[in-house]
């Protein structure tokens, strides 16, 4: 694959992020403060934005600096969330310019690791990596599975919506939510429900 | 919504601009953006101190920035972190060889920001950058126990923080002995506020919460975080009692101990008011045998309009006490 | 009402012995009475300056008393003038040979109990005492006719009429000499405030007057004294220029003039919308060509917890300006 | 007469200004701020005090002192005009330790004097000494017409009250009355209402 198949996840999660700004706005203002749909919108606009043109020649460069902007453009919560999870991502695929099926499972590995190494939060805290988590697990034996990356990317996408769909088993321990102790429960995470959005953002862009 | 602004969007560049048109034999920006301050009288070879946050705290943050305090201020929204990239950037500006440390509040986007931006300054640019987070409230969490992250919110509790690490930095100290001062600083000072009104950011256009006619709310954020309790407001007496009863107990200071103190408004309650506490405080510790070094009485720490205020202790030991005397210049802070 | 007090009867006495407990350095008192504040460094030889005024709206008038400012401060109720013998009492403490001169706001209980302890001094003392009295607030009245007495009130320009005259003062000039100094500051300042919210007088608990939700009075004094007129409240930049253009032509200031500008505080309002006023000023300024020397900017004179603001224009000539950059240090204002 | 009778005239004051607190309050309510039955009180209560003991031997010191003492206590507008009459009628009568019938005359001319040298007003001005110029007149011209001293000052407290009621002629052009421009028309000056009632005091110190 070309690492043009990076732009177009990027493109796709700008797209897809925008297109659930007002759900992600009324998942957060229920929990939080309501800005989510503006900084996701508004993050994945400037990450796409900085490598449309297609100049970048080494992926990890492509994601370190579309990773950059991110965190330049919303450094919200999960603003600057993001942007270290693209940075990192970036900073494994360092030097690559095309990727096998396998770098996808790099990828969103040093995404997941990116987020938690800057957020500090762990698998059941009720947020973005409860989403995340379980479609790295999907995509990572849907491939070495054999699966078509199409089909392990469609598999994580549909994990990653559960991920999120189980985050009202969870009590939140980080930011605003947490304030709410056990009323938390039984809300949705905003947080995962971006990692569900990412994913399906990814699985749409392998469908050209 | 009653204020003197102009358009909600404009409301921190504009109060950024007329910043600079007021200071500037003390401050100016880098990187040509507005909200990357930084002091306009570098002093080479020095550790560079920088900060950073959310607006709608005036003094804090940027009006540290100056002779004697801080080195540079990243600027956010309202209420809201600036981007690691503005951190970057000051960081590069205030550094000249001995590395940067950032004092900033335990708040996420803070610490995501500032976190990410010292990766940054050590992957892109080869600066050192150590780290002192100031988390002092009692009244937002139990202490942290032994190896556990200190989930309290730092309030004003961090002027003194700057004031400390400030001093050292400017007695041109290394980069680990100025963060062990300002870590010293940051585990004698705790803080506890009171609330008597909401405020209200500007481009929301309404408070974020609300407060009956006779309520007042103990322990509550700089951002409207909740306290510990709600109740009728009581004498300035009593809530000077329970509010110092929690700071006392929680270091613990104890009988001997010497201290400087910060009483600070919350926008708009009164310097009348302010006094009025500082002399129950003073009752307070004087039968605890707590000797005040200095008092500090004034806004260093606002939440925009809102009423109320927060007490502040320091305790100091030879070290500290000689940083705190230290002299200072700053847009809002000047000391002889 | 929504104060950190304790009983309303005792609000003045307790902020003030607040006060000495945090600034002892620099103030104390006489007469064994609190309100008799006068400053703890007394220069022998030099012109003792004195002022006073009803409290609530620190930091004036006690504030001011320190190094290179006043010497001492009589202190009153909350809008209410102190007494003559108050006066007196500070008056005899801080002469030292060099007479006296007082600096007052034009307020009738003012002006009549300072002009009775202006006589007793005389009379029973044998102090000269000489008064400038301020009364800058083109809201309050129109200019005085040649030989008509001065109508106007004085409220935050007086802070400039206390810097030039300390600082003559300090220099060791003579008393006619302190007097004519503050006598060309007074005539050379121009204020106008704008109120959006009242105060609460703590001993009548209630608001003496109402604004609207989205109301704004422009004009207004700082007791809540009528001003030019009520309206909607409207972007700080039309409020700023309409309060300029009154200030402008009154004095007038003209195309080369140079001043200092004061943009104060009058409780409740931020300081970023002090710097929002700030730098809307400096482009009209800049436009009409008015060179602006300094900035000040923040609470120099309140009216309790009442939102709003003032602008002062004092228009410098080379020795006020000599005065205005000389170096001062009290409880509310240091100046290296 | 025994320089008592200033101490006399003091303790009337002091008990008819107490007596009309409510009074002058709600006189002052309608006008200014509502404090002038408070500081009438209290000033004239303080000026008694001062003297009652009954120590003074020099009737000018006694009014001196009297006047100080009620500055010191109401530093209002009325407190420090009325307590500027004393020391002024103080000032005038030094020296004497006894009062002729004429020594009263002096004394409420310096007494007008000091007020108004201190607050600077003009007759017409709507204030106190409108109350007071009309009593002047009648207790000058009823003593020098060979009247008693009882039936001059009972014609100088009529005087003085008509003089209170015809201030509705006039336009205040000082204090908080003066914003109200020609409004103030129809309003009593309470002021003025306070020479009345110290006349009225005068009058009654006569009758024993
Ligand atoms: N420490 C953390 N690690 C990972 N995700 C987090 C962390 N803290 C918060 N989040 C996620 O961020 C989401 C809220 O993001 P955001 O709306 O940007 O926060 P805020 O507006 O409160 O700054 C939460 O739903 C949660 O999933
Ligand atoms: N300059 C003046 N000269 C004489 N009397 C005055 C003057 N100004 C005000 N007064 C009198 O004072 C009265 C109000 O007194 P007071 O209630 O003490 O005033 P305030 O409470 O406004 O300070 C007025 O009714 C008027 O008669
Ligand atoms: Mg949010
Ligand atoms: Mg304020
Ligand atoms: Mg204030
Ligand atoms: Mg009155």
């Amino acid at each position: 694959m070309e690492i043009v198949s990076l732009v177009r996840f990027l493109e796709s999660a700008d797209r897809i992020m925008n297109e659930n700004r007002e759900y992600l706005i009324t998942l957060d203002s229920v929990v939080g403060d309501g800005d989510l749909g503006l900084t996701m919108g508004d993050g994945f606009r400037a990450a796409y934005m900085c490598v449309k043109d297609g100049t970048h020649t080494d992926a990890g460069k492509l994601l370190y600096d579309a990773g950059k902007a991110m965190s330049t453009a919303v450094p919200s919560t999960m603003g600057t969330l993001m942007a270290s999870g693209l940075m990192q991502a970036g900073k494994a695929l360092k030097g690559k310019d095309s990727l096998e099926s396998h770098d996808w499972i790099i990828l969103f590995e040093a995404y997941f690791d990116g987020v938690a190494n800057r957020g500090k939060a762990k698998i059941g805290d009720k947020t973005f990596l409860d989403g995340l988590h379980p479609a790295l697990d999907a995509l990572r034996s849907a491939i070495e599975g054999g699966k078509t990356l199409e089909i392990a990317a469609s598999e994580a996408a549909r994990a990653a919506e559960d991920g999120f769909e189980n985050t009202t088993t969870m009590i939140a321990v980080h930011g605003r939510a947490a304030t709410r102790g056990e009323a938390s429960r039984s809300l949705k995470d905003p947080g995962a429900a971006v990692a569900a959005l990412l994913m399906k953002a990814f699985e749409s862009s392998l469908v050209i | 919504m009653k204020k003197i602004i102009n358009q909600p969007e404009n409301y921190v560049n504009e109060m950024l601009e007329g910043l600079y048109i007021a200071h500037p034999d003390l401050i100016t920006y880098t990187n040509n953006d507005l909200r990357c301050l930084v002091t306009a009288n570098k002093k080479e070879g020095k550790v560079g101190i920088a900060t950073g946050g959310g607006s709608g705290h005036l003094p804090l943050f940027l009006g540290y920035v100056g002779k004697g305090m801080l080195d540079g201020c990243s600027v956010g929204d309202v209420f809201q972190s600036p981007s690691a990239e503005q951190m970057l950037a000051i960081t590069k500006e205030i550094d000249s060889g001995a590395g940067v440390l950032y004092i900033y509040g335990n708040y996420n986007g803070d610490i995501f920001n500032f976190d990410m931006a010292a990766e940054m300054a050590d992957f892109e640019e080869d600066i050192r950058v150590e780290s002192v987070v100031a988390g002092e409230d009692v009244a937002s969490a139990g202490p942290a126990a032994p190896g556990e992250k200190n989930t309290r919110r730092g309030v004003a509790g961090i002027f003194f923080v700057y004031k400390c690490a400030g001093a050292a930095a400017d007695a041109m100290l290394d980069l680990d002995q100025v963060k062990a001062i300002a870590q010293k600083a940051a585990e004698n000072v705790r803080t506890m506020g009171v609330a008597l009104t909401p405020c209200i950011v500007p481009r929301v256009g309404k408070p974020g919460f609300e407060l009956g006619e006779d309520e007042m709310e103990i322990g509550m954020g700089i951002h409207g975080e909740t306290g510990i309790r709600r109740g009728r407001i009581e004498p300035a007496d009593q809530i000077v009692e329970e509010m110092l009863d929690k700071i006392i107990a929680d270091l613990p200071y104890v009988e001997g101990d010497e201290v400087d103190v910060l009483v600070n408004g919350l926008g708009a309650t009164t310097l009348d008011e302010q006094y009025i506490v500082t002399r129950k405080i003073n009752d307070v510790l004087s039968q605890k045998r707590i000797h005040v070094h200095k008092y500090y009485v004034g806004e260093y720490v606002t939440s925009l309009e809102m009423a109320g205020f927060s007490i502040s202790l320091l305790k100091l030991d030879d070290e500290l006490k000689k940083y705190m005397e230290a002299p200072a210049q700053t847009p809002f802070f000047v000391q002889l």
